[in-house]
């Protein structure tokens, strides 16, 4: 486990749409394989600062930089998943997987079933997607993530939705991931399902970064949790 | 700058009313049309203006393209908004010329048409605009440019040959004008440009206030709601524009 | 020829679409005066 | 080159494969573009000699308005669940994704042209007094010319509000060449009215610009945000 200083680098980076600024000036360093919690209401920036860490959406000032370079060149380096589920509803787990890994130019059905594997679901599965039930549906968006082993992972509220269980289920494999050297961003307003498990919780208030703190309960400022 | 812009004023509305003066009076009255070829003095001059203003968004979507600088793009828009401005003037006049000369308010001229169809993609250009998602619109505007300015060329030829085959009444050109008619066609020009460029500046104005007022509301529109913590911290990372 | 009505409905029509377009801009520049002043006073 | 090749045909094909499961777009559009004919051949008397003349226009504008409902679906299928984001964080070229969706849409295209030319031949009587073979490349060129700029501003009216409508506002304006280009072309083949080759180069220009045009300035497109 390497644990270079700042993998992630923010510099003042605002996102503005039109009358509304979803970032309004976010500096911020993030170290190397630890976990993340990037907490807050609604609106108040949160999937915006993941999007642009992401590489999807382009700050209207400011920088990002990982490991040293842009977003879109780091893009080998980073998985992302989003809330909706980024499969075709249409195709089956393994198809979807096999799509995606031509992307990256991996080849062969290896890898596709290793990641479906590791998030404890059945390579074999021929229903489609779109039939599968939330949670599995979320660990199938998690193996598109890390098919072609990120270092930076982002997730974006990956346990709104699902039941308590499965959301204890994907807290697990995050900390596995975690433990073998990934550095991991998680978007929630669940921050009671990470106590314990997050080594920094992340506050985030109309578009700010408003405290860094190293326990859910410990935050002085900020919203209570588990509003929305 | 705020002396420039009333002093320009006047010398344009100096201008301008020379050049009407020179269009209604001292040009020469030509003989098969008659007094309404003057319409001509407006006609061509807004058409060149338009042109003229079409081509420079068009630089400037390219540089903004490039350079994403956000002063090219208030640029282009303003070009483009005037740019139709003129355009349709030219369309208005076009038949009101046509009328009384051919009888007939609308023809398939190259000129013409290409006008028209230019007409179209700017105002599908300015549509565009309104209506996407504010952070993205300069991108694609600026792209919709270069793709119109690609078809231009085009529609121009597509036009041309039409007409060759389809006989239709010739409109003006043809032969040589008048040396008189020239000058004062120049004359227009000048003070049409001039006129342009005054109401460019001030739209240019227009625009840059607009996105002051959109930043600024932006950067104030969560402040309201959200209570003391974030107003506290705003001015210490607020942006320095 | 009675032409010259035309003649003068063109100009007409030239002057009027400019001064339309002016009024827009000017309608324009007083609403965002007002916002910005709004916006002062928060 | 390779992968950008690997890359097109895999996207190429999961397109035909979603297709072929839910075939939504290819059965709204076929509706879709019968009742196009049929409305036609109301409102243009299909008996009357003038109608031969205009053949060629309801032909192409038929198939206009037909492929803006495909065109419409393309990135419909890519927004669901936001799978349009999985490729653009992957290291992709997304001028494959560009190609495919072209690609796709060519094909969808030309199976609509397909069902929907003989019913036009069938209602209309057409038969071509000039070469008819010449029909073919007018077709092929013609029908790229619609879809290489629909794909790519459906890719833009995507990122815009009311999307749907913005399509044909959008494309519509920049197609006028190429549609006057298919219509001449296509009535000249009709009629045996002379020779259609200025019309058949002026659309091979229109495809080379726009095609040349369309691989530049997709990248800027797709990751405009």
């Amino acid at each position: 486990m390497t644990n270079t200083p700042s993998i992630i680098t923010v510099s003042n980076v605002i996102k503005q749409f039109g009358r509304f600024a979803a970032l309004r000036g976010v500096t911020a360093e993030f170290d190397a394989g630890r976990f993340h919690a990037i907490l807050g209401d609604n609106g108040a920036g949160k999937t915006t600062l993941l999007r642009a860490i992401a590489g999807l959406a382009h700050p209207t000032s400011g920088t990002i930089s990982i490991l040293g370079k842009t977003p879109r060149t780091a893009c080998r380096d980073i998985g992302y998943m989003a809330h909706p589920s980024l499969l075709y509803d249409e195709m089956s787990g393994m198809e979807n997987l096999r799509y995606f890994a031509g992307l990256y130019g991996i080849a062969g059905d290896d890898t596709c079933r290793e990641a479906i594997a590791s998030v404890r679901l059945d390579p074999t599965l021929t229903r489609p997607v779109g039939q599968y039930s939330q949670g599995m549906r979320q660990r199938m968006s998690l193996a598109r993530a890390i098919l072609h082993d990120p270092r930076v992972l982002l997730l974006d509220e990956p346990f709104s939705n699902v039941d308590v269980h499965s959301a204890r289920e994907m807290v697990g494999l995050l900390k596995t991931m975690r433990d073998a050297g990934k550095t991991i961003f998680v978007v929630t307003h669940q921050a009671q399902l990470l106590e314990g498990v997050a080594d920094e919780f992340v506050w985030m208030q109309a578009g700010q970064i408003i405290d860094r703190t190293s326990s859910a309960r410990a935050a002085g400022v900020g919203p209570t949790e588990g509003v929305q | 700058m705020k002396r420039l812009f009333p002093i320009l004023s006047v010398i344009t509305a100096a201008l301008l009313a020379y050049a009407l003066y020179e269009a209604m009076v001292v040009a020469p009255t030509e003989r098969t049309m008659g007094d309404v070829q003057r319409i001509f003095y407006y006609h061509v001059p807004s058409a060149w203006t338009a042109f003229l203003l079409f081509m420079v968004n068009l630089v400037a979507s390219v540089v903004y393209l490039i350079r994403r600088n956000p002063k090219a793009d208030a640029l282009a828009v303003v070009c483009a908004e005037v740019g139709v401005v003129f355009c349709t003037i030219v369309l208005v006049t076009g038949p009101i010329w046509a009328r009384p000369v051919w009888g007939i308010w609308w023809t398939w001229d190259v000129r013409l048409t290409t006008t028209l169809v230019l007409w179209l993609i700017y105002v599908s250009y300015l549509v565009l605009r309104r209506f996407s998602d504010s952070a993205q619109t300069p991108v694609l505007a600026a792209v919709l440019a270069i793709f119109g300015a690609l078809d231009v060329p085009l529609v121009y030829f597509s036009i041309w040959f039409f007409r060759t085959q389809h006989p239709q009444p010739v409109i003006g050109g043809g032969g040589s004008l008048d040396p008189g008619m020239g000058r004062v066609l120049l004359i227009n020009w000048l003070a049409f440009c001039c006129f342009a460029f005054l109401v460019c500046w001030s739209r240019y104005r227009l625009e840059m206030l607009q996105r002051e007022v959109e930043e600024a509301h932006a950067m104030e529109s969560l402040v309201g709601a959200d209570g003391v913590s974030a107003k506290a911290s705003l001015p210490l990372n607020r942006s320095p524009r | 020829m009675n032409s010259i009505k035309y003649l003068y409905a063109a100009y007409a029509a030239t002057w009027i679409i400019h001064v339309f377009y002016l009024t827009t801009l000017v309608r324009r520049y007083s609403r965002l005066r007002q916002q910005l002043r709004e916006l002062g006073k928060k | 080159m390779n992968s950008l090749w690997a890359v097109t045909l895999a996207t190429l094909k999961k397109d035909i494969r979603l297709e072929w499961r839910s075939k939504d777009a290819l059965n709204s559009m076929l509706f879709f573009s019968l009742l196009v004919v049929v409305i036609f051949s109301f409102s243009f008397d299909p008996t009357a000699e003038e109608s031969r003349q205009i053949a060629g226009g309801l032909v192409w504008v038929g198939f206009l308005f037909a492929s803006v409902v495909a065109l419409n679906q393309t990135w419909a299928r890519e927004l669901r669940n936001q799978v349009l984001d999985a490729y653009r964080v992957s290291p992709a070229p997304p001028n494959s994704l560009f190609v495919a969706k072209a690609l796709g849409n060519f094909i969808l295209v030309s199976v609509l042209e397909a069902v929907m030319a003989p019913l036009f031949i069938v209602f209309y009587n057409l038969r071509a007094i000039g070469p008819a073979w010449q029909l073919i490349p007018i077709g092929v060129l013609g029908t790229w010319a619609l879809v290489v700029n629909g794909t790519f501003f459906a890719a833009v009216s995507i990122r815009t509000r009311s999307r749907e409508i913005m399509l044909p506002l959008l494309l519509f304006p920049i197609s006028i060449p190429a549609v006057q280009a298919m219509v001449e072309a296509t009535r000249i083949i009709l009629m045996g009215d002379g020779s259609a080759r200025f019309w058949i180069v002026l659309l091979l220009t229109y495809d080379v610009v726009f095609t040349t045009a369309c691989l530049g300035l997709f990248e800027t497109i797709l990751h405009a945000e």
